[in-house]
Order: C-alpha cells, then sequence, then structure tokens
C-alpha cells in the first residue's frame, strides 16, 4: 500500500506540470474576482473566506478526472482491482485518493493564505480559511473519487465528473465557509460547523472509497 | 577540419550548445565570484545608506524590491528574445534559454510581489491593492507560471519550443502595461524615480546602494540562468543518450 | 521607525530564503543531471554526434 | 491444482460470443484459446481473471496450491495493455508491482535479465521500443508469483528471437506446476498443450 501512495506521488509530481496547473487555476480563479466585484477592499474582506474556498472547491475538481482514467488507460486499474483479495479495493482507492491529494491539492491550502492577504482578510479570517481548507478539502477529493469511477470508462469524462461532483460538495461548502466566518464574525460560531466539516470529511473517507470502489469493479469490460 | 569551421563561423555558430558549455564551463566560476562580490558591497552599503525623510527605515525595502521588479520584467523580455530566436532563426539555445529563465522569473516576480506587499503594509496600510501596477505584475507572475506548465506539459521540446514561444510573445503586451501603468492610470505606486526623463528624483545617497544591488542582482540573474541553461542542455543529452541506449540494446539482442 | 524592523526583517528575509531555495534547486538539478549523463557514459552510452565522428576519424 | 470451466458463456454489450463451454487445464499444461477476431478470446480471458462477469456457468481453480485464495488472486492477467507508467523507471514500474502483488521467487534484477533487459533497468519505460516494452511488461509476470498466467496475445510486438525466449519463460513456468491460459493466433512454441477454438462454428 505504501508502494502505491508512493508511486502515486512520484507520478503526480513527475508527470508534467499537473500540480502546477492546479495552483495556476486556483490564482486564476482569485485574480478574476476583484474585477469582478470591483477592487473595493472592505467587500473582499467580507466575500474572501467564501471566494477561497469556492475557488479551492473548482481548482480540486479540476483534476479529478485523471484519478482513474490514468490508471484505466495503461491497463494498470485491470491488475490493481485483481489484486482486491490481497489489498481490498476500497482501501486502494482511498490511497489513491490521499495520494493525489498531497500532490495537488495540499499546494492549495498552503498557497490560501497569501491569495488571502489579496483579498485583504483579516489574518484571523485568514488561518481559519486555511484550516478549514485543510480539513475539507480531502472530503472534495474522496466524492470526487466516487464520480471518477463511475466515469472512468468515458473517453471526455472530464466535465462530467465536475458536474456530477458539484451537487455533492455544498455541505462541505457550507460548513467549510460558515465555520471560516465563524472564527471573525462574533454571533456565529467557529467550532460546531468546523467539527461537522471533519465529520464530513471522515464520513466520506469510508463512504467514498466504498461506492468508488464498487464503480470501478463493475466499469471494468 | 574543425580549425576551418572556426575560421569561417557566424555569430550563429559561436552559439551552438557545445560552444556554450565550453564558454559557460570557463565563465561560470568568475561571474559567479562577482556577483557575490557585488552583492556582498551592495547589502553593505544599503546598510549604510541614511533613512528617508518620508518613508523612513522602509525605503531599505526598496533596495531590494526594486531589482526584483526590474529582473522581473528583464526576464521576460530575455524570454520575449528567445522566443523570438526560436520561431525566426529556430536556433536550438533560444528554446533552452527561455526554458531556464522561466523559474528564475517566476522566483524573481514573487520576490517583487512579496517585498512590494511588505513595503506597502506599513506605507499604505493595507497588504494589497487591486490597482493598474500591482495587478498587472501579479498577471505576470501568472503568465511565468503558465509558461512554465506549458513547457512541462509537453514532453517533446521541439513541440513545447513552440508553443510556448508563442505564448511568450503573446504575452509580451503586459510588459510595456507594467512599465506605464504607474504614468497611465491613477494609483498608490509611486511612479518611476530612477530611470525617468530628465534625471532621476532620488537622492544620491539612497541611488548608488540601490544601483549597485541593482548590479548585483542582475549578475545573479545572468549567473543562475547561465546555470540553468547548462542543465537544461545536460538534462537534454540524458534524454537523447536515454533513447540511444534502448535502441542500442535492441540491436543487442536481435543480434 | 523602528517598528518597521519587522517589515523590513521580513522582506529580506523572504528574499534570502527564496533565492536560497532558487540557487539550491539549480545545483541539486545540476548534480542530478551529471550523474545521470556520468552513470550513462559508464554504461558506454554515447551520444550520436560523438558515434557519428568516432566514425569517421 | 487444476483450472476448471463448466458451462461457461460470455457477453460483450449484449451479444453472447460464446457459451456452454467446457475445459479442464490440469498444473504443467497450457490452454491455447484461438479463434478470429471478435470470437471473444479476450472476453474470455477476463472473465476467467475476474474482470468481467460471466453470462453463465462457473469456472474455478481447484486444489489450490500456495495458499491463494481464488483463482483471481491466483491469477497473473497480461492484457494488450502493459500496465506500466511511462515516466517511472523500468525498474521503478517492477518494483511497485513487486511490492503490490508480492515477491516472488526472482528478483527484479533477474527477472530483467531473464528478458533480455538486464541493463536498461534504469531506463524510464516511455523510452522502450515496443517489443521492450512488452517484454518489460513479461518480467512482471515473473516478479510476483502467480500460479495462473493469462495471457492476451503475449507475443504482440515481439520478435522472433524475443518470442523464442519467452516460449522458454512459460515452460519454466509449467514445468514448476504453473497453468498458462493464452488467447493467440500464433503458435507459442510449447509443448503440452490443450487447444480451444472460439467461434469455429461461425
Amino acid at each position: 500500500m505504501g508502494a502505491l501512495f508512493i508511486r502515486d506521488i512520484r507520478l503526480g509530481l513527475r508527470a508534467g506540470g499537473g500540480v502546477l496547473i492546479g495552483i495556476l487555476f486556483f490564482l486564476a480563479v482569485i485574480t478574476v474576482v476583484p474585477f469582478g466585484v470591483g477592487p473595493d477592499l472592505k467587500l473582499l474582506a467580507r466575500i474572501g473566506a467564501a471566494m477561497l474556498w469556492i475557488g479551492a472547491l473548482l481548482a480540486t475538481l479540476l483534476g479529478l478526472d485523471r484519478l482513474f482514467q490514468a490508471d484505466r488507460d495503461d491497463g494498470s486499474l485491470d491488475l490493481l482491482i485483481m489484486a482486491s483479495e490481497r489489498h481490498m479495493l476500497a482501501l486502494t482507492v482511498l490511497i489513491k485518493c490521499l495520494a493525489h491529494w498531497t500532490v495537488s491539492v495540499l499546494p492549495l491550502v498552503v498557497a490560501s493564505p497569501l491569495l488571502g492577504l489579496f483579498m485583504n482578510m483579516e489574518p484571523a479570517a485568514i488561518g481559519a480559511t486555511t484550516l478549514t481548507l485543510l480539513v475539507g478539502t480531502p472530503a472534495i477529493t474522496l466524492i470526487g473519487a466516487v464520480g471518477a469511477a463511475v466515469a472512468v470508462s468515458l473517453p471526455r469524462g472530464g466535465l462530467l465528473v465536475s458536474v456530477i461532483i458539484l451537487p455533492l460538495t455544498v455541505p462541505v461548502l457550507i460548513f467549510g465557509v460558515s465555520a471560516s466566518y465563524g472564527a471573525v464574525e462574533d454571533p456565529a460560531p467557529f467550532l460546531a460547523p468546523f467539527l461537522i466539516l471533519a465529520a464530513i470529511t471522515l464520513f466520506f473517507a469510508v463512504l467514498g472509497p466504498l461506492a468508488a470502489a464498487a464503480a470501478l469493479k463493475s466499469s471494468a469490460d | 577540419m574543425s580549425e576551418t569551421v572556426s575560421k569561417t563561423a557566424r555569430w550563429i555558430d559561436w552559439a551552438n550548445p557545445t560552444r556554450f558549455m565550453t564558454f559557460a564551463a570557463a565563465f561560470l566560476p568568475w561571474l559567479g565570484g562577482l556577483t557575490t562580490l557585488v552583492l556582498a558591497v551592495g547589502f553593505w552599503m544599503s546598510m549604510q545608506a541614511p533613512d528617508d525623510y518620508q518613508q523612513g527605515a522602509t525605503v531599505k525595502i526598496m533596495f531590494i524590491h526594486v531589482p526584483f521588479a526590474w529582473l522581473s520584467m528583464m526576464c521576460y523580455t530575455i524570454m520575449t528574445l528567445a522566443a523570438l530566436g526560436t520561431l525566426v532563426w529556430r536556433h536550438p539555445l533560444a528554446d533552452v534559454s527561455a526554458k531556464a529563465a522561466a523559474p528564475i522569473g517566476a522566483v524573481f516576480t514573487a520576490l517583487a510581489l512579496v517585498t512590494g506587499s511588505l513595503w506597502g503594509k506599513p506605507m499604505w496600510g493595507t497588504w494589497w491593492v487591486w490597482d493598474a501596477r500591482l495587478t498587472s505584475v501579479f498577471v505576470l507572475f501568472l503568465m511565468y507560471l503558465g509558461i512554465i506548465a506549458l513547457t512541462r506539459a509537453i514532453d517533446d521540446p521541439a513541440k513545447s519550443a513552440k508553443a510556448t514561444a508563442i505564448l511568450t510573445l503573446v504575452g509580451f503586451i503586459n510588459i510595456p502595461i507594467i512599465k506605464f501603468s504607474v504614468d497611465w492610470w491613477n494609483t498608490l505606486h509611486q511612479p518611476a524615480s530612477v530611470l525617468r526623463m530628465g534625471g532621476s528624483t532620488i537622492d544620491p545617497s539612497l541611488l548608488w546602494p540601490l544601483l549597485v544591488m541593482a548590479i548585483g542582482f542582475t549578475l545573479l540573474f545572468f549567473t543562475l540562468h547561465m546555470q540553468a541553461m547548462r542543465n537544461e542542455i545536460w538534462r537534454r543529452r540524458v534524454v537523447a543518450m536515454r533513447r540511444v541506449a534502448a535502441r542500442s540494446a535492441e540491436r543487442r539482442t536481435v543480434q | 521607525m523602528s517598528n518597521h524592523a519587522g517589515f523590513i526583517l521580513a522582506a529580506y528575509g523572504v528574499s534570502f530564503i527564496a533565492l536560497a531555495i532558487l540557487i539550491g534547486w539549480i545545483f541539486v538539478d545540476q548534480r542530478t543531471q551529471r550523474q545521470a549523463l556520468q552513470e550513462l557514459e559508464l554504461r558506454g552510452v554515447r551520444r550520436r554526434s560523438e558515434a557519428k565522428t568516432d566514425g569517421a576519424s | 491444482m487444476r483450472l476448471i470451466a463448466e458451462n461457461l458463456a460470455g457477453e460483450r454489450g449484449g451479444d453472447l460470443l460464446f457459451e456452454g463451454l467446457d475445459f479442464t487445464v490440469p498444473s504443467g499444461e497450457a490452454l491455447l484459446v484461438t479463434g478470429p477476431n471478435g470470437a471473444g478470446k479476450s472476453t474470455l480471458l477476463r472473465i476467467i481473471a475476474g474482470l468481467l462477469a460471466k453470462a453463465a456457468g462457473q469456472v474455478r481453480l481447484e486444489q489450490i496450491s500456495g495458499g491463494f485464495e481464488s483463482l483471481t488472486a491466483a491469477s497473473h492477467y497480461l492484457g494488450h495493455l502493459n500496465a506500466m507508467k511511462p515516466v517511472l523507471s523500468v525498474e521503478e514500474n517492477l518494483r511497485f508491482w513487486g511490492s503490490f502483488n508480492g515477491q516472488g521467487k526472482l528478483s527484479i534484477a533477474d527477472a530483467l535479465e531473464r528478458v533480455g533487459l538486464g541493463d536498461i533497468g534504469y531506463l524510464p519505460f516511455g523510452y522502450l521500443s515496443t517489443g521492450q516494452k512488452r517484454r518489460a511488461s513479461i518480467a512482471r509476470l515473473l516478479v510476483s508469483n502467480r500460479p495462473v498466467w493469462l495471457l492476451d496475445e503475449p507475443t504482440a510486438g515481439l520478435d522472433k528471437a524475443s518470442e523464442r525466449q519467452f516460449a522458454a519463460l512459460m515452460q519454466d513456468h509449467l514445468r514448476g506446476g504453473g497453468i498458462i491460459v493464452a488467447a493467440t493466433h500464433l503458435p507459442l512454441g510449447l509443448g503440452n498443450t490443450r487447444e480451444l477454438a472460439l467461434g469455429a462454428a461461425a
């Protein structure tokens, strides 16, 4: 299992610019916002957390369709499925998700404080948003794994994966953003939505891989 | 044989990769030494420089911020020239030069943004404003990243060279926008004070350290660029030799 | 104005760290490529251009 | 150990490709699946591998040796695709499959030596020629230990010398009590083989 994690990390880093494109997309989305809403610093500070979350959500969805498709294209997926008695397929999926998250989503989380400065956010808001992104984005990847598994046999599944997944990620977005606001706006609580967010991630850490594994098994043809 | 070639050498022959490698190997230690020396002197001078009557001690940030900003634009200009070299003369070194420059340019641009931000917070009271100068520099940073992503996404160097060159050329519009943004639009950022018509507006006690630092960082850029070009040429040789190795292994098994 | 020392130190510090990483990366890259070249040469692989001049002489 | 299929039927995209297949392959023997394109050779192999659902009947492995739980777990599958990553070196690829599928008798270096790639294991897989890629993929069968080899056009892209080499490897595997099911239209140069002709009636 460790071997799979290391292999996927290596592939992510070596196979041309995948990491960079995610970050670039994130930066570009955040850059476009001030042009859309105007460079009003107060307004930017207020919508900053939400914008960071939406940007991170879209950037996370961007590379998800390749999660299983790359393995399918070269035949590795067959062997991963065949090994399901040695390594439970759901566990294999979970490891692949973790590797994918480490390579292509973790850099987004690291970059988000800097973008928070661009959005003129307060330090507390920036810290809270980064923390919620760190806890919440794995859930997006894990939900995305289900979509990626369902669409694995489609030749142009990329957009479809995003469309399938986007509605499912709404709860993550709601609690992520409300926890971020909870840290700065007084009456709103931080801890409650944050804990729910963590619970969502843990829940999908179980459900996502199981569903994705089932989809992968039936997708083989 | 090789002597007759070198006698009739045109300038384009001089710049073939093999000669570049010999030249770089001999020249780089000196360039590196000079860079260290100038940067050390510049650093010392900027520590000694007096505070600005308006901006106080924060003017020290200028000594690095201005060179970084200058290099971010110079690097892109070099990449644009290299892009022309790739498209017009199809010179093999041009693509190597552009590819090697992009990450260095990205780092300098990022540093220009960060140091500017650290200067802006005490002076303007905010880390960042979305005005013409700052935004256009940020767009420059994004373009560097885009170019790096594009070169890495295409495996075949010949193909990636052309695509990258075209992207670089298109992106060059941004450079005059950065340069003149302070004059064209009303912004927080102060207008150019060193290079301008009618002489510099900056006090000599601040100008000299700035100039030395700018020269030092420019030298640093060229040192790094040359070394990165060397690495890139080596990388391509490794790729070529690996292909040869695979082919010759094939031939051995056939025999 | 001494309360701005933090910003100045941060600016210089960040620049120093970033440039050190850049220089370090370029040196590591140099080492990797050189080692790869040496390994290939040890295995007796030659570049095509070298092989050609060998054949001509 | 015996591979047994009873009344096996397979379909693809709703079309029944074959039905009522019965065969037994004892250990030490190979089954050659022949037939025209579209007769269902690949489908049969993928059904045996457990990658496709069977339309009817059953296929199982009896008296499994080596502690494998099922036919799928005891099988190596070599399909049309090589299941190797072009950006990783041949050794890295094999090391991954070795640790993922369990280490066998041969080390990676030995396995590469056996397929004649001993001196280029350090190269990225993507640099290899078609035949070399196939051989590297065959080395994967040697790295992990599996008694049943399911081979789909295993010699595609191989030249005569490599084919002979591969035939010797398969002979070794059979001598060690293994089972081979190979879909091919070329003779593999094996001795003790049975043949199953698919789509002969059509």
